[in-house]
């Protein structure tokens, strides 16, 4: 029943937040207008997302959020120094990372966070999810540079988003 | 209503309607229509009797309707001397054709058409005669081309009744356009087209400075329709109607309207040098020409169609000659001619009925084969020839006495009676050779028929007429006396001058060159051997036919010359005159005035960021054209040029318009490239260097009159406070802070409906356009690479769907807020389209539609309803279309809201918005999969 | 202060606007000129943004986010029809 | 009623809207609608047109704001006739698409079609001159479709022509209204009359400018020479209903500058009254001159028929371009006249076209065709009307118009040019009729196609010809009534200040 | 004090979007090209929306964090922009700098999406 | 300020103009929306421009924008663009019934 009116609680809450944060309230006209969007939509798209997403760990999730938005930051600082100096000494590489994640939705995530944080752009995903592709700026340790980045966020993903 | 004064239209409309009649009679019994063809005129005869009585009393008698009275058209017949003499000429004449052509036309001819054709001709005809108002008798004068046209091309199997008939066309239609002209310069100049008042006119016409272009104007009427030199050459090339057209049309009637016309201005445009100089001399001439080339015609008809020549430029010369007594001959002999010519047309059209030939160089001794119709012909010739005691040569008396009268006034005086004599010369001798050739010398040779005598009826109505012929020559006091008089007193418009009718004057000049002229005929046709020799050697190829068939050819080239080299089918070309054009008229606009191009306004300061955004558009705008070859970039510095433009509109206070050219940018950018992919990746170049220099000139020099516009007007003050009173009444009457929204939902709601409309309709028309079409599917990219394996990129596929509800709530959002703040249904709508977009791009066009089932078509139909209905509740309530109401509504829990029936008017902007949108990229989309048949150009 | 830094900060993101356009004159590649249309709708945002706080007018928040949102829509458009010719199939 | 005005504007929207409504239901359902609502339109018509013989201008003020702030409709006599021909017009067209199944060669025709008509009513009655430019658009978009409607390589290709020339022409469109708000303020074409009667001095290069900008873009909907050459193509490659139709297209243009023009610089715009008669009569003659040499070198019929369309077109922007009441009444005379016999001669051209098969309207000689003495005969009355000759309402048009010039400082030129013009015009179609008509082959060539027999619904086509054709000698036979009539109109468009105080009266009702 | 924070807040932001924009314009190849816009320039934005954000917050009525809406859309998007971009380039196997160390198989690279997983280049 | 827009207009005509005399369907149609920017732009101008001026009704607020061309603008970019669609579809069409991309519809060479 509850899976016929509100098949994704989470988007459903996402998108009342979406709602207030655009009008720039919490009137309760619009927190009102925002439920019933926020309801109605998924119920639009829902051919969209057949399978129910589950978040298992929370916190998990924010931990790896806050340390992306810490990386975004700290690292950007690194690649605008690197830009800003000679191109000369760059040692741009392309890296193969081994995926162990198996949601398609994590390995998407994950691409993701490793284009956003500064100095690797993912380029490509193998067509069984398995390998993805990165271009990174400057590289000193191809290996190394692909341990920390599975360490640092293909784990949490991991232990967020498991396919059931 | 009193039948008498309604006879007269009567007389005109009975032939008229009776061709219609004939036609339906034709279904049940061909001579039913050759019946009723008689009957139709003998009643309109019937109709102009009692008339005439008051006619030969001297009366003019008028019968007017208002028709046109804005144009001084009326509805208006008129029936005198002159008229009465024509109307009667052709009715006779008529019921006499009538009865030859029932016995003339074959089993295989339509005879429902030809009386049909022969009626409305008549009719025309009789209206010309009939006409009160000028402008009416030329529609009558117009009518009779039409129908000799439809006559001479009866048999419309023969090409030279084909030629003949459109030549007759041309030449009588365009001289009837020559003649319209000068009718309404005469109407102008008199202040009236009704006859009664211009002929009263005559002396402020000759005085007025119009005179000469209109007499020439006329005068091309006439010589057109009677076959002026140097206009007769279409005469000849008629003959090839069937020979009733011919002794109706071309003897006694169609070609006698020209002169009729002269006869009816006598009065108004006669008794100037102009007048003389121009009518006699072409009437001379005429003579002269007509006279000489009769003589050496082998086909029977030739030969009278040239003497019917020489005899219009006898009667046209006598016309010219201006005097009242030579303006008698002229009616005199239009009598006369119309009686023996018609009577000869009738006796050749027998001959070739019965012989199957009209060469008279194989037409030979006659005589015993049909001693009637020989006995018959000969006195008509005779007449023809001015023999005496026959009417012809009453006639040609009165003319050569004229000319004798007329040779008085000038040195050169002994020009006129010699060249009359001279004309009268040949004249005799073309008659002797119709008679002797024809019914003497020797045997027929080679004949298609064996010939004889015709039916009975064939021969009466030449009987008729030869009988006129001597009755009128013997005694014309007593027959032809009454009827002269009075055309005579009609024509000039006074009481007759005197004249005398006797067969005998006396030994006098005029009988002494009509000695001459016998003599001399004999002369000329004992030695005619020499000159047949000279005429075919010489002249024969000189003719005017030749000289009207090269114009038309090279009329024709030159037409198609011009058409092609203006016309050409091109889309550059257009464009080319059209921007062109646009240009010359700017300028013009400028140049036609001394004020200064700018304005004083105090102009605002110009800033960095203003100059550096500024430059990339102008920047990027030349960029796109210099790589506009490589369209895939061009596309891409197009997108730059467009996300430009909506920041200059944020930067100068336009957020709405901004939101709007940024999202119309991207779904412009997108659908640019679903049709890119059907079509070549670079532009090839065909453009010459100098093509390349106009277009460069050309487009620079509208930009730079674009420009200058742009700052003409925005270095002036604003014109006027239009905007405060939208300003002002936003809120209070409109009900929305957003005032450019409210001008577009509620001010001008209207034009949004109108827009709302076009998108539609755009959606529609590319919806029909994609319906059947056929495009080469490439398989690999400009480069000769593959495409690549993957469809749709797993990643992009992820976000796009997460991506999708969130652009859905920005939609609504920007919907819903649109009315007080930047945003609205246009906006929203194409929001949520790129979002649907999205899903398509991202996951295929298959599975988005598998998951949303909407038809595009009840979108745009819902939309449109949504807003028409909007202002169709007003409506109902009493208000104009689209007036708009809102009001404030207070809800528990949700607190004060606005409800505006804008909002519903947004609603369906915003539905067919997504309707369009969504259909036009989709359904490109969806080109590939139908596509793929057929082979790459080149390949 | 903040009135201060704007023509500076005004100043950077319309050299940042210059070169994203060299990067679109120049070239060379397809991709290129794709990124350089890519940052000029970044490059949007952030002037919009600044007007907004130069102006201290909210409005101009809506041209942003739907850059944010239609840019990518066009961007990955471009980068389809080269990968696929056929966009949407 | 309060409500007249805008019903022939909603009537087809609606008509269109439910059709696309319906569209599941088939053919059968949508021509029944179709036609209907042409009829009903042609009904509504002829209501509003004999209401409009008051003499009364009736001016809807849409959504209850006044003029100059919101769009007003203003129907009076020259809206109202232009609406009765469009109807006439469509009527016909509508019931030979039908009949001749035309309709279900492509898409959405009858919406389309019905669209169309909104566009042109909405045209003919609008007072704003933006919403001029929606309402063009309008009609142009469905316009598009619809000569697009069958499809074929030709047809194509004269369609992106028309397109691409019009979308330029908005473009123009667009630039001569921002120029014209810009200096003037205002959109609503009475207030713009207004403007430019008290116009600073410092601004009459500006507006004149934007004047003729404006007359370019009308130019080119009417043909005007040197923006026609969209014309011939376009007409000619379009299928028979659809260029029926499109016999009016043109004339919303001469409307427009009859309107817009003629109110904007009438009487009393001071140093810009009438200043761009000149213009239009000038390049009137050329055009007409160029018609009459294209219709000389047509090679079919049907490119002959767009040349006459073009002919008649330049005749009539002479006589607006003479700038007379009289000139004008009977140029109105003429418009109709001409509107209708185009119509009718595309359709004819049509039934000619399917009767001669594979010879198609080519002039060359073919084998007779079916039906051809009524085919023949009615072609014959056609050309007479289309050449100007009696009894026709051809030449009572063309009479009118040059005895209206006669006091107009050109009329030596006007009188040579549209004679010559109608002398050409006589060479040109006595050809074609004798090569059509008279020319036939007796027997077939070896190489020659089948010999179309019969011609499918003849009779039922028939009817839409003659429905279309019976204008001409009713024009003649109501001569009377009729040029009465088109000097009132013609006394009222002339009346700028009638319309003025027209559009300013006070609304009825109120918010 | 919250004028200072402003103040640096758009300088950074100001200053990474140069510096975004500085490296489209610097970078020898597409790839290098690739990291500057659509990370330096995505975080100074960033930084520019959230000053907006605290400005409207403090100087109107009410708390202004639909700002941060803009940045969420960015990070979601431009990661994707440059995937799909980047994806693109090796498609079109655009030239790199001659001393980009490549993992892959030049064939590898191009057709990446036959299906075969990538193989690592010894 | 006005004559860099009034410069920027011109460009955008000029470029546009140029596009459209081409003699493939895909310049002719990249200079149709080149033209419609154009006119976009002056149209807007046409209300004289305005800097910093509130965009609605705001209580404090006495000088605006003039409101009536950008909702002219709007409704012209609307039209332009269901215009544009249409001759791009049309192109297409062409090229499918003639084979080529030329305006001509003759074949390219």
């Amino acid at each position: 029943m509850w899976n016929k009116v509100l098949p994704h609680p989470l988007l459903s809450v996402f998108l009342l937040l979406v709602w207030l944060l655009l009008n720039n309230t919490v009137a309760m006209g619009h927190v009102v207008l925002g439920a019933v969007l926020a309801l109605l939509i998924p119920l639009l798209t829902l051919g969209f997302w057949p399978e129910r997403v589950v978040v298992r760990h929370p916190w998990v999730l924010l931990k790896f959020l806050l340390v992306v938005l810490w990386d975004i930051v700290v690292a950007n600082l690194h690649v605008a120094a690197l830009i800003l100096g000679s191109a000369r000494t760059l040692q741009p590489a392309f890296m193969v990372m081994e995926l162990d994640i198996r949601s398609p939705l994590g390995a998407s995530i994950l691409a993701n966070t490793i284009s956003l944080t500064p100095g690797t752009v993912s380029c490509e995903l193998s067509a069984d999810r398995r390998q993805l592709l990165i271009h990174a700026l400057h590289v000193d340790d191809v290996d190394a540079s692909l341990r920390e980045m599975k360490q640092r966020y293909e784990r949490p993903l991991m232990e967020v988003l498991q396919v059931c | 209503m009193d039948f008498s004064s309604i006879n007269l239209p009567l007389a005109v409309l009975l032939p008229l309607m009776g061709a219609g009649l004939t036609v339906w009679a034709a279904h049940f019994h061909r001579v039913a229509s050759a019946w009723l063809a008689g009957l139709v005129t003998l009643l309109a005869l019937l109709a102009l009797l009692p008339s005439l009585v008051a006619v030969f009393a001297g009366e003019t008698l008028i019968q007017s309707w208002a028709w046109l009275p804005a144009m001084g058209l009326d509805l208006a017949f008129r029936l005198d001397g002159l008229g009465a003499l024509f109307a009667l000429m052709i009715l006779v004449i008529g019921l006499l054709v009538i009865l030859y052509a029932r016995y003339y036309l074959s089993a295989k001819d339509s005879m429902g058409r030809f009386f049909a054709y022969l009626l409305l001709f008549m009719g025309s005809m009789l209206g010309v005669v009939l006409s009160e108002n000028l402008l009416q008798l030329m529609v009558f004068w117009e009518m009779t081309s039409l129908s000799s046209f439809l006559l001479i091309s009866y048999w419309t199997h023969r090409s030279d009744a084909r030629q003949g008939a459109r030549m007759a066309l041309a030449v009588t239609g365009g001289g009837g356009l020559a003649l319209l002209a000068g009718i309404l310069l005469l109407g102008q100049m008199a202040g009236s087209y009704n006859l009664s008042d211009v002929l009263l006119a005559g002396d402020q016409i000759r005085a007025h400075s119009w005179y000469l272009p209109t007499l020439v104007l006329i005068a091309l009427g006439v010589f057109t329709k009677s076959a002026q030199f140097p206009f007769h050459f279409w005469l000849p090339n008629a003959m090839a109607a069937p020979t009733p057209v011919s002794a109706y049309l071309h003897s006694a009637t169609m070609v006698k309207a020209g002169i009729f016309l002269l006869a009816r201005f006598f009065p108004v445009l006669s008794g100037t040098p102009e007048w003389s100089w121009l009518i006699g001399s072409v009437g001379m001439l005429t003579l002269l020409i007509g006279a000489y080339t009769a003589l050496f015609q082998h086909d029977l008809k030739g030969l009278l169609a040239y003497s019917t020549i020489s005899h219009l430029g006898l009667i046209t010369l006598l016309f010219g000659l201006g005097t009242e007594l030579a303006a008698v001959a002229a009616l005199f002999h239009i009598i006369n001619h119309a009686t023996f010519k018609a009577s000869l047309f009738m006796v050749a059209g027998i001959i070739d009925h019965e012989t199957g030939s009209r060469d008279m160089r194989r037409i030979n001794g006659l005589l015993k084969y049909m001693p009637h119709t020989a006995v018959l012909a000969m006195i008509a010739s005779a007449a023809m020839a001015g023999v005496p005691l026959l009417n012809g040569f009453l006639s040609k008396e009165m003319f050569f006495d004229q000319a004798v009268v007329a040779s008085n006034t000038s040195m050169w005086a002994w020009v006129i009676p010699a060249l009359a004599t001279l004309a009268g010369v040949f004249s005799v001798a073309y008659s002797l050779r119709f008679i002797h050739d024809v019914f003497f010398n020797g045997e027929p040779i080679n004949l298609p028929k064996t010939p004889h005598e015709p039916p009975r009826f064939m021969r009466i109505p030449v009987d008729v007429l030869v009988v006129l012929c001597l009755a009128v020559g013997m005694l014309p006091m007593f027959t032809v006396a009454p009827l002269l008089a009075v055309a005579v007193q009609g024509t000039l418009q006074a009481p007759p001058p005197e004249y005398s009718l006797a067969v005998w004057h006396g030994l006098n000049v005029p009988l002494l060159m009509s000695v001459i002229a016998l003599l001399g005929g004999v002369a000329v046709y004992v030695v005619r051997q020499p000159l047949f020799t000279l005429y075919e050697e010489r002249v024969k190829g000189q003719q005017l036919r030749h000289v009207y068939d090269w114009m038309l050819e090279n009329l024709q080239a030159f037409a198609r010359f011009v058409t092609q080299w203006f016309d050409r089918g091109s889309l550059q070309d257009v464009l080319f005159w059209v921007l062109g054009f646009t240009l010359l008229a700017g300028l013009a606009g400028f140049l036609s005035s001394t004020a200064p191009l700018l304005g004083g306004r105090e102009l605002l300061p110009l800033d960095g960021v203003s100059l550096a955004v500024g430059s990339t558009l102008i920047l990027a705008s030349l960029l796109s054209v210099v790589l506009h070859r490589e369209r895939l970039v061009a596309l891409v510095v197009l997108g730059a040029v467009g996300l430009v433009v909506s920041l200059a509109f944020v930067k100068f206070s336009a957020p709405d318009l901004a939101l709007t050219q940024l999202s119309v940018e991207i779904v412009t950018v997108v659908l640019l490239m679903l049709a890119l992919y059907f079509l070549p990746q670079y532009t090839p170049r065909i453009s010459s260097v100098w093509r390349k220099w106009r277009d460069g000139l050309l487009a620079g020099a509208l930009g730079l009159g674009a420009a200058l516009l742009a700052l003409a007007v925005m270095t002036r003050d604003t014109a006027t406070p239009l905007a405060d009173y939208f300003l002002a009444n936003s809120v209070p009457g409109g009900g929305g802070k957003n005032v450019v929204n409210v001008i577009l939902v509620d001010f001008r709601g209207f034009d949004t409906l109108g827009e709302i409309a076009v998108l539609a309709l755009a959606g529609l028309g590319i919806f029909a356009l994609l319906q059947q079409i056929k495009l080469y599917v490439p398989t690999e990219d400009s480069g000769g690479r593959a495409w690549s394996a993957e469809a749709n990129p797993f990643i992009l596929q992820m976000f796009s769907r997460i991506l999708f509800p969130l652009m859905l709530m920005v939609a609504v959002y920007v919907f819903l807020r649109g009315h007080n703040l930047p945003g609205g249904g246009f906006i929203a709508g194409l929001i949520a389209a790129l979002a649907i977009v999205l899903q398509n791009l991202a996951n295929g066009i298959a599975w988005t539609a598998q998951r949303l089932r909407f038809d595009m078509h009840q979108w745009l139909a819902g939309g449109l309803l949504v807003a028409a209905g909007t202002g169709l509740v007003a409506m109902a309530l009493g208000y104009p279309f689209l007036t708009s109401a809102f009001t404030h509504v207070h809800w528990p829990l949700v607190g004060d809201f606005e409800l505006a029936s804008a909002m519903f008017f947004d609603t369906g902007v915003f539905l067919v918005v997504v309707g369009a949108t969504v259909m036009i990229l989709v359904e490109l989309g969806k080109l590939s999969r139908v596509g793929a048949s057929i082979p790459k150009e080149g390949a | 202060m903040l009135s201060m830094v704007l023509p500076l900060a005004f100043g950077m993101v319309s050299l940042a606007l210059l070169l994203s356009l060299y990067r679109l004159l120049v070239g060379p590649s397809v991709p290129d000129r794709i990124l350089a249309l890519d940052t000029l709708y970044l490059n949007t945002i952030a002037l919009l943004i600044l007007f907004g706080l130069m102006q201290g007018s909210p409005l101009y928040f809506e041209a942003a986010l739907l850059i944010a949102v239609m840019g990518f829509v066009g961007t990955i458009a471009l980068s389809k029809y080269l990968l696929r010719g056929d966009i949407m199939e | 009623m309060m409500h007249l005005p805008i019903l022939p504007i909603l009537l087809p929207l609606l008509a269109g809207i439910v059709l696309l409504l319906l569209r599941p239901l088939g053919v059968k359902v949508q021509r029944m609608v179709s036609f209907g609502a042409g009829f009903a339109l042609l009904m509504l018509a002829v209501l509003l047109f004999d209401a409009s013989l008051s003499g009364q201008r009736q001016v809807y003020v849409l959504g209850n704001w006044s003029a100059p702030f919101g769009i007003v409709l203003v129907f009076d006599q020259l809206a109202a006739l232009m609406l009765l021909v469009t109807a006439v017009l469509a009527v016909g067209a509508l019931w030979y698409a039908i009949v001749t199944e035309t309709d279900a060669q492509g898409r959405h025709f009858h919406v389309l079609f019905q669209m169309q008509l909104f566009g042109l009513n909405g045209a003919f009655l609008t007072g704003d001159a933006f919403n001029l430019f929606v309402f063009f658009e309008v009609l142009l978009l469905a316009s598009y479709s619809l000569l697009l409607h069958g499809g074929g390589a030709k047809r194509t290709v004269a369609g992106l022509h028309y397109v691409v020339v019009n979308l330029v022409g908005s473009t123009v469109f667009l630039f001569a209204l921002g120029a014209l708000y810009g200096a003037l303020g205002t959109l609503n074409i009475a207030d713009m009359a207004v403007k430019v009667a008290a116009l600073p001095a410092k601004r009459e290069g500006l507006v004149m400018a934007a004047g003729l900008l404006l007359l370019v873009v009308f130019g080119l909907k009417a043909a005007l020479f040197p923006l026609y050459l969209w014309l011939p193509a376009a007409y000619a490659n379009t299928s028979a209903p659809v260029a029926a139709l499109f016999a009016v297209m043109t004339k919303v243009g001469v409307y427009a500058i009859i309107r817009v023009h003629g109110t904007v610089f009438g009487a009393e715009a001071g140093n810009l009254a009438y200043f761009y008669a000149p213009w239009l009569l000038g390049l009137g003659l050329v055009t007409l001159l160029l018609a009459a040499l294209g219709v000389m070198a047509a090679f079919q019929l049907r490119v002959q028929v767009a040349y006459l369309v073009l002919a008649s077109v330049a005749t009539l922007l002479i006589a607006v371009g003479l700038q007379s009441q009289a000139a004008l009444a009977a140029g109105l005379y003429y418009l109709v006249h001409s509107t209708l016999l185009a119509g009718g001669m595309f359709l004819l051209a049509d039934l000619i076209v399917r009767g001669r098969g594979d010879y198609a309207d080519r002039f060359d000689p073919g084998m007779q065709m079916p039906h051809y003495q009524l085919l023949g005969g009615v072609f014959l009355l056609a050309a007479m009307a289309a050449v100007g000759l009696p009894p026709l309402s051809g030449f009572f048009g063309k009479v009118w118009i040059l005895q209206a010039a006669l006091p107009h400082p050109w009329h030596w030129v006007v009188l040579a040019t549209v004679l010559l013009g109608s002398m050409l015009l006589l060479i040109a179609l006595a050809r074609s009729g004798s090569v059509l008509f008279y020319k036939v082959k007796a027997k077939p060539d070896a190489a020659d196609p089948v010999i179309t027999e019969t011609i499918p619904a003849f009779g039922l086509s028939m009817v839409a010809v003659l429905w279309l054709l019976a204008a001409v000698p009713l024009l003649v036979v109501l001569a009377n009534p009729v040029s009465a009539v088109m000097e009132r109109v013609a006394a009222q468009v002339l009346d700028v200040s009638g319309y003025q105080s027209a559009v300013f009266a006070p609304a009825v009702g109120g918010k | 004090m919250l004028d200072a924070a402003l103040a640096v807040l758009v300088l950074v932001g100001a200053f990474f979007t140069l510096v975004g924009s500085w490296g489209l314009a610097k970078m020898p190849d597409f790839f290098m090209r690739l990291h500057g816009p659509t990370k330096a320039s995505t975080l100074g934005v960033g930084a520019v929306l959230v000053a907006s954000a605290l400005y409207f917050s403090f100087n109107a009525d009410g708390v202004s964090l639909h700002e941060v809406l803009v940045t969420l859309f960015l990070f979601m998007t431009a990661p994707v922009s440059a995937h799909m971009m980047a994806k693109a380039a090796l498609h079109l196997k655009l030239k790199q700098v001659e001393r980009t160390r490549s993992a892959v198989v030049e064939s590898g690279v191009a057709n990446s999406y036959d299906g075969t997983p990538f193989s690592r280049k010894e | 300020m006005e004559l860099l827009i009034a410069l920027s207009i011109g460009v955008l005509v000029a470029c546009g103009v140029y596009l459209v005399l081409r003699a493939s369907t895909f310049p002719v149609v990249m200079g149709l929306t080149l033209l419609s920017y154009a006119t976009n732009l002056f149209l807007f101008a046409m209300g004289r421009l305005a800097i910093g001026v509130p965009a609605v009704i705001r209580p404090d607020a006495t000088v605006y924008a003039d409101p009536l061309p950008q909702a002219l603008v709007l409704t012209a970019i609307v039209i332009a663009f269901g215009m544009t669609a249409f001759a791009i579809v049309l192109a297409l069409k062409a090229r499918g019934e003639t084979g080529s991309d030329h305006v001509d519809g003759e074949v390219d060479s």
